[in-house]
């Protein structure tokens, strides 16, 4: 009877022995083969990201091993330490578990330690004097951009030179935020009443995204921001852009809607370049028709999302410091018009 | 003489000695009260040194003067003192006589009464420059001051009812009087922490 | 070592065996406060020097003279481990002796845990700048 | 049925029927207000920490729901932000340590072979307090003013400016009154485990388990006052004005962040070691040995006691602080793996040189292994600075930290469950039941939780409520969820197996594993007052070893019967000595009063009736002085002088 019931154990047992393993692989499988698209750590796109994925492998496969021989070890006490023998046994190896336990894992400690240190390092060495720098300020909830020189901002979205390492400095309005760009750079928090350097480096061109990683309230879930790697010619232009007026409006109904901007509660809060209007309660709006999203992330940036936006932003990023604007219908479209100009 | 110490004291009997050993449950408890009331302290002064070297410029902050030190020094002549009649009522106690036990006590309460009267005047003398919300320095001198003064107060609070039980008779001698040594243990960390107090919000400024 | 050791005597060797237990852990304690605190407030009022001494110094004292203390306990805990081998007749209750070796024992590895801790720590004076973030 | 089994051949009937007189309770409203047994008080913390694990499962099913498909509406941000703060909150102050705690009140005097905890009263108190403190946090959620700040509550989110409403006023009064109650329990099980434990019980046969709850109440000593001051000076922050954490009047919101960790990750192993403890308590049992190497064991818990202190800057690694001052903590954050590596590979060894007996709380035992070796790997990654900054804050950690959590605290504690549950309710358990329990639970956490290390490495932030449609996020979300609900199944079977033991459980033997700690040699489950004869220990497993089963049979001596009061016996600290005799106090209904003048209190703070909390203040006061008001002797009893 008993030796029944334990022959019918092992088949049982099989999927715990397969569990932990199966599921390495899957993550092996999905690390290597699912990143396209995704702010995923390990599809870097430049220096700072590239060194902490190298450094995850190496983590990984250590890892990985130390798993396996634990597995290893204990399926093959339950495959062959079973048994309903009930003496009592005595005796203290203790050698196995010093070697096994402190001996062996202080050499990897050590080693990964050591690794850990240089990359620290390299993170550490950050862009020379005269590299460009970009000062991001973290809102509740949307990060504001500018560059020192320049009076211009932006929301959102920076841009950097491909192939140069650009410093960021970064400053909070209001409660801490952590500036997270996974392609690109480890994380680095704002911090109320100070404020903290990193850099960012692309190696190619391309879109990245990023997120705050601190919780920061009601719609931390909503406050990411894209960094645009793009050749120098193209950052520079940017940069002509930041410092440049907002286009004027073209057609009748883009200037109602310039007006309505103006002269309405939206110019309480938002500022457009060489409107007036220059409130910094708010995102400057002087770009806002190129830009990737509305509300941090929250939604596309299309017409359409854009009215419902300015009408109930509530409905979109309940908790968002926009109240709803008591826009009359037939202005509404012309207000669009002119925001989705604004490029 | 010394190499013989050594060797004494380095021995297999010296060193299998027992240490700490026949306390009771009561010296124990206390103690672990007082040792993490202990960290409160450490963490509240740590937190001033903190929030000084953090803030970097002048300290104290916000135009606000350097303590003074003479009122804070008569105040330690004063709490310091006090526990002199708290051992010497407990060792009364532990040798049965009531007498020193309640004398003691009297003169320990003394003690602590006028220090908390000392500290009373010393902030109403302060409160004409700063509060408690004039800025973080405020906040740290109060709060820590207010804090230790409350510790002092829970003391007396703790010596009052020894002394009403020492007066009522029946309760303690000499084979009875854990509760007279767990409040003065509390008696004297209330006293060791002035002293860390007072050398870091009055005396530490000025170095 | 044979006669009965007096009350101050028996007071130094069970200190000394607590040193070997706790020693290497309160010299950690303090290097960890001393350099942490030192590195992380100094920094941050601007300055790499502490009044005319460079911080760097100040913090590699702080990592040196705790590592000694911590050698210092390791070497007690040996010598109480070494005592405590041989000496089943010698009228010692078994507990007794039996406690006194676990704490040895444990004196033995925790202060080369903390050795360890404490140098791993200290390499990174090699490595950093005191105030590079 | 088993109050009728033969007296055991050392005490006589005569003593039994006077222990009874002594320590016996009558069933009345009465004795469940007074109650001072240490069984009855472990029960209660069990049952309560359960009922708000829960209530915190509950709310993480729901995060869960929310976050099964991007864009979803079914929470609305202030609703999640409140539930994954109470979940984190809950689970970590009002689950792990009072259900860990509980175990500890429960089996702590009886593997030390004393009759109740050092101070019974005080015991009673820090239950009630924590009944009380747990209702007062809870409450909130209804009425929509729960903590929503996360459960480490970073400045300056959570100052009064940026969450105005009672929220944080909950948690900083709700934490500061719970932690009362670990406080007192802590000295409790520290004190109880130097004097109370049998005699010939010296340092190096105190059972592991006893050494992990006495290493875990030390570090509550040392620990939780950084975390009350913390939410003291946020409490004053909010409501009196005070700038403790305002950079603009000379304050440091990093302040917050070093005392919160300096408490925060000791706090971790506060609630890992006394799980480790029921690891190398349990698995002795379905082995057939000793756990391999004692002394390392013993070392571990004591170094990682210890370590614990040290590594707290590695949560603030991305917050820009001089490289130099983090590698410190970075080399203790990398050390400390190495004390977890000894107790792993102890009780590997242990299994491959025993003889396994395979139930239900061996597997258990071997799902802790497996995930809480998962975990530990993470951990280790995250002493690297450089590796953190990328991490933390992403669903990696929360994958981690669930690692180690469920594998390091809730695997053993299910473990528990099924080992002890026979020793305190009388009755076996239905294993069939538990393996199912066991494998839809071990099945549930790995699908539910290794998907999140893959989300958190595809750049996925934590505590966000929704999430866009990013590829590779929406696939592991929706995996994440469907192996909750598996593992909520499985708990649910776990909680089905107990009730089903309780109502139709075969009757327990007093030792149905063979076990090797004290607690096997008493009845299941044991009378009020523990042991007929208290046990003179000659071994660290004394139920395995003749000389201290017989010192509890043929051997006893009436000097360990001692059933003329309600006594039990004072050793001395290192060696167990025996020292003297005492005197136990009775039921009492002061603990309960007491915990409901400070329920009073905290609550008037928290609505700012600022004349009842002096009044309650009073009260408190007033119960403290009648509770330790001597009684009259006469002189000679004294000893007075004159």
């Amino acid at each position: 009877m008993d030796r029944a019931h334990d022959l019918e154990h092992p088949g049982r047992r099989r999927p715990s022995r397969r569990v932990g393993p199966a599921l390495v692989v899957a993550a092996v499988l999905t690390l290597a083969g699912c990143s396209g698209g995704s702010p995923s750590t390990l599809d870097p796109g430049g220096t700072g990201a590239a060194r902490i994925a190298d450094l995850w492998w190496v983590l990984f496969w250590i890892s990985a091993a130390v798993f396996a021989e634990v597995m290893v070890l204990l399926v093959w006490a339950l495959v062959f330490r079973r048994g309903r023998d009930t003496r009592v046994r005595h005796g203290q190896p203790l050698r196995f578990v010093a070697i096994a336990g402190a001996g062996v894992p202080l050499v990897i400690l050590v080693v990964v330690y050591a690794l850990g240190l240089r990359d620290l390092a390299a993170l550490g060495a950050g862009p020379g004097r005269d590299a460009p720098t970009i000062e991001v300020t973290g809102h509740k909830w949307w990060w504001e951009v500018r560059v020192p020189g320049i009076d211009g901002a932006t929301a959102n979205e920076l841009h950097i030179p491909v192939g140069e390492r650009v410093r960021v400095r970064l400053r909070t309005a209001d409660v801490l935020h952590s500036f997270w760009v996974p392609q690109l750079m480890p994380k680095t928090d704002l911090i109320a009443g100070e404020m903290r350097e990193t850099w960012l480096h692309a190696e190619r061109a391309g879109t990245y995204r990023g997120q705050c990683a601190e919780y920061c309230g009601t719609q931390h879930a909503h406050m990411a921001l894209q960094v645009i790697a793009e050749p120098r010619s193209q950052f520079e232009a940017w940069l002509a852009r930041l410092a440049a007026p907002a286009r004027q409006p073209t057609t009748e109904a883009e200037r109602r809607g310039q007006q309505a901007f103006v002269q309405g509660s939206c110019a309480g809060c938002h500022a457009i370049r060489g409107t007036g209007a220059d409130a910094r309660v708010g995102p400057d709006l002087s770009d806002v028709g190129s830009r990737w999203s509305i509300g941090a992330g929250a939604v596309p940036n299309d017409a359409g999302h854009l009215g419902g936006w300015i009408v109930n932003p509530q409905t979109v990023k309940p908790g968002s410091y926009m109240p709803p604007q008591p826009v009359d219908a037939q202005r509404l479209p012309d207000l669009i018009a002119y925001l989705r100009s604004l490029e | 003489m010394s190499s013989r110490n050594l060797a004494a004291a380095t021995s297999t009997e010296a060193l299998t000695t027992e240490l700490p050993v026949g306390r009771s449950t009561g010296w124990w408890g206390m103690v672990m009260f007082v040792t993490t009331e202990a960290t409160l302290f450490a963490c509240l002064l740590g937190s001033y040194f903190y929030l000084r070297f953090q803030h970097g410029g002048e300290w104290p902050p916000g135009g606000i003067a350097q303590p003074k030190l003479l009122r804070p020094l008569v105040m330690t002549a004063v709490l310091l003192p006090s526990s002199l009649p708290m051992i010497w009522a407990d060792r009364g106690i532990r040798r049965g006589s009531r007498r020193r036990l309640r004398y003691g006590l009297v003169a320990t309460i003394l003690l602590g009464t006028t220090f908390l009267v000392l500290q009373a005047t010393e902030y109403a003398e302060l409160f004409h420059e700063f509060t408690l919300t004039t800025n973080a320095y405020g906040s740290l001198f109060f709060v820590i001051t207010g804090f230790h003064g409350l510790h002092v107060l829970i003391g007396l609070t703790m010596l009052s009812w020894l002394l009403a039980a020492a007066l009522r008779g029946g309760s303690f001698g000499a084979h009875r009087h854990d509760r007279v040594r767990n409040a003065a243990i509390y008696w004297h960390f209330v006293d060791a922490v002035w002293a860390a107090i007072l050398f870091t919000i009055y005396l530490s400024p000025r170095l | 070592m044979s006669a009965q050791p007096g009350p101050r005597t028996r007071l130094a060797g069970g200190l000394l065996l607590w040193y070997a237990v706790l020693g290497g852990a309160l010299a950690w304690a303090i290097h960890l406060m001393l350099a942490w605190g030192i590195d992380e407030l100094t920094c941050a009022s601007g300055s790499d020097r502490i009044g005319a001494v460079p911080l760097r110094v100040v913090v590699a004292l702080a990592v040196v003279v705790p590592a000694l203390a911590t050698v210092g306990a390791l070497l007690a805990a040996a010598l109480a481990w070494r005592r405590t081998a041989h000496t089943r007749s010698d009228g010692i209750a078994e507990g007794t002796l039996g406690r006194t070796r676990l704490l040895a024992a444990l004196g033995l590895w925790a202060n080369l845990l903390f050795l360890a801790i404490i140098l791993l720590g200290g390499v990174a004076l090699l490595v950093f700048p005191p105030c590079q973030r | 049925m088993s109050t009728t089994t033969a007296p055991s051949p050392g005490a006589g009937q005569e003593d039994l029927a006077r222990l009874e007189a002594h320590w016996g309770e009558r069933a009345s409203l009465r004795s469940w207000f007074s109650t001072v047994d240490h069984k009855r008080i472990g029960r209660r913390y069990l049952v309560t920490a359960s009922l708000f694990f829960v209530l915190a499962g509950t709310s993480a099913l729901a995060m869960r729901t929310q976050l099964a498909r991007p864009e979803s509406n079914l929470l609305s941000p202030e609703e999640y932000n409140q539930l994954f703060t109470m979940h984190g909150t809950a689970m970590i102050f009002l689950f792990a340590t009072p259900m860990l705690f509980g175990f500890g009140n429960y089996l702590v005097p009886l593997m030390i072979g004393s009759r109740d905890m050092a101070f019974p009263k005080l015991n009673a108190f820090g239950y009630w307090v924590f009944l009380f403190a747990g209702l007062f946090m809870w409450a909130s959620l209804p009425f929509g003013a729960a903590p929503n700040g996360g459960w480490f509550a970073y400045v300056p989110l959570t100052d009064d400016r940026n969450t105005p409403g009672l929220h944080m006023d909950v948690y900083t009064l709700g934490l500061l009154f719970l932690g009362i109650a670990t406080t007192a329990g802590s000295i409790n099980f520290i004190v109880t485990a130097l004097k109370l434990r049998a005699p010939g019980m010296s340092l190096n046969r105190v059972p592991l388990f006893v050494w992990a709850i006495v290493a875990t109440a030390f570090m509550v000593i040392f620990a939780l006052p950084a975390l009350n001051l913390d939410n003291a000076m946020l409490f004053l922050d909010r409501r009196f004005g005070t700038h403790f954490f305002d950079p603009e009047a000379a304050g440091n919101v990093l302040l917050w962040q070093h005392l919160f960790w300096i408490f925060g990750h000791p706090d971790v192993y506060i609630i890992v070691m006394p799980a480790l403890g029921i690891v190398s308590a349990v698995l002795p049992a379905f082995t057939r040995r000793g756990v391999v190497g004692y002394v390392l064991i013993v070392l571990a818990i004591v170094s990682i006691a210890i370590i614990s202190f040290g590594v707290w800057v590695h949560h603030m690694f991305a917050t820009g602080l001089p490289h130099l001052s983090y590698s410190f903590f970075s080399a203790a954050s990398t050390i400390i793996t190495i004390p977890s590596g000894i107790q792993i590979f102890a009780w590997l060894a242990t299994m491959m040189l025993g003889r396994l007996v395979v139930r239900v709380p061996l597997l258990f035992l071997v799902g802790f292994i497996v995930t809480f070796v998962l975990g530990g790997l993470t951990g280790a990654m995250f002493a690297l600075t450089a590796f953190d900054q990328q991490v933390t804050d992403s669903y990696f950690v929360v994958a981690h930290f669930h690692y180690v959590l469920i594998g390091g605290a809730v695997f053993p504690i299910l473990a528990a469950i099924y080992y002890w549950l026979p020793k305190m309710t009388g009755r076996m358990y239905h294993e069939g039941l538990g393996k199912w329990a066991f494998w839809l639970f071990f099945t549930g956490m790995q699908v539910a939780f290794f998907p999140m290390h893959l989300s958190g490495l595809f750049g996925m932030p934590r505590r966000v409520y929704t999430y866009r449609d990013e590829p590779g996020w929406d696939v592991w979300n929706m995996v994440s969820t469907i192996g909750a609900y598996i593992l909520a199944v499985g708990l649910l079977l776990v909680l089905i197996g107990v009730v089903h033991a309780i109502r139709r459980g075969r009757p327990a033997p007093p030792d149905p594993w063979c076990g090797d700690t004290l607690e096997w040699s008493t009845e299941s489950p044991p009378r009020p007052y523990n042991f007929p004869v208290l046990p003179q220990v000659h071994s660290l497993h004394p139920t395995w070893d003749q000389p201290s089963r017989s010192s509890m049979a043929e051997d006893a001596t009436p000097d360990r019967i001692l059933a003329d009061g309600r006594r039990t016996l004072f050793t001395s600290e290192l060696d167990g000595r025996r020292e003297r005799v005492v005197e136990m106090p009775e039921a009492s209904l002061q603990p309960l009063l007491l915990a409901l003048a400070m329920l009073v209190f905290f609550t008037a703070m928290l609505f700012a009736w600022y004349p009842f909390a002096v009044a309650a203040a009073v009260a408190v006061a007033v119960i403290i002085a009648w509770w330790l008001w001597p009684p009259r002797r006469p002189e000679e009893e004294l000893g007075v002088a004159r």
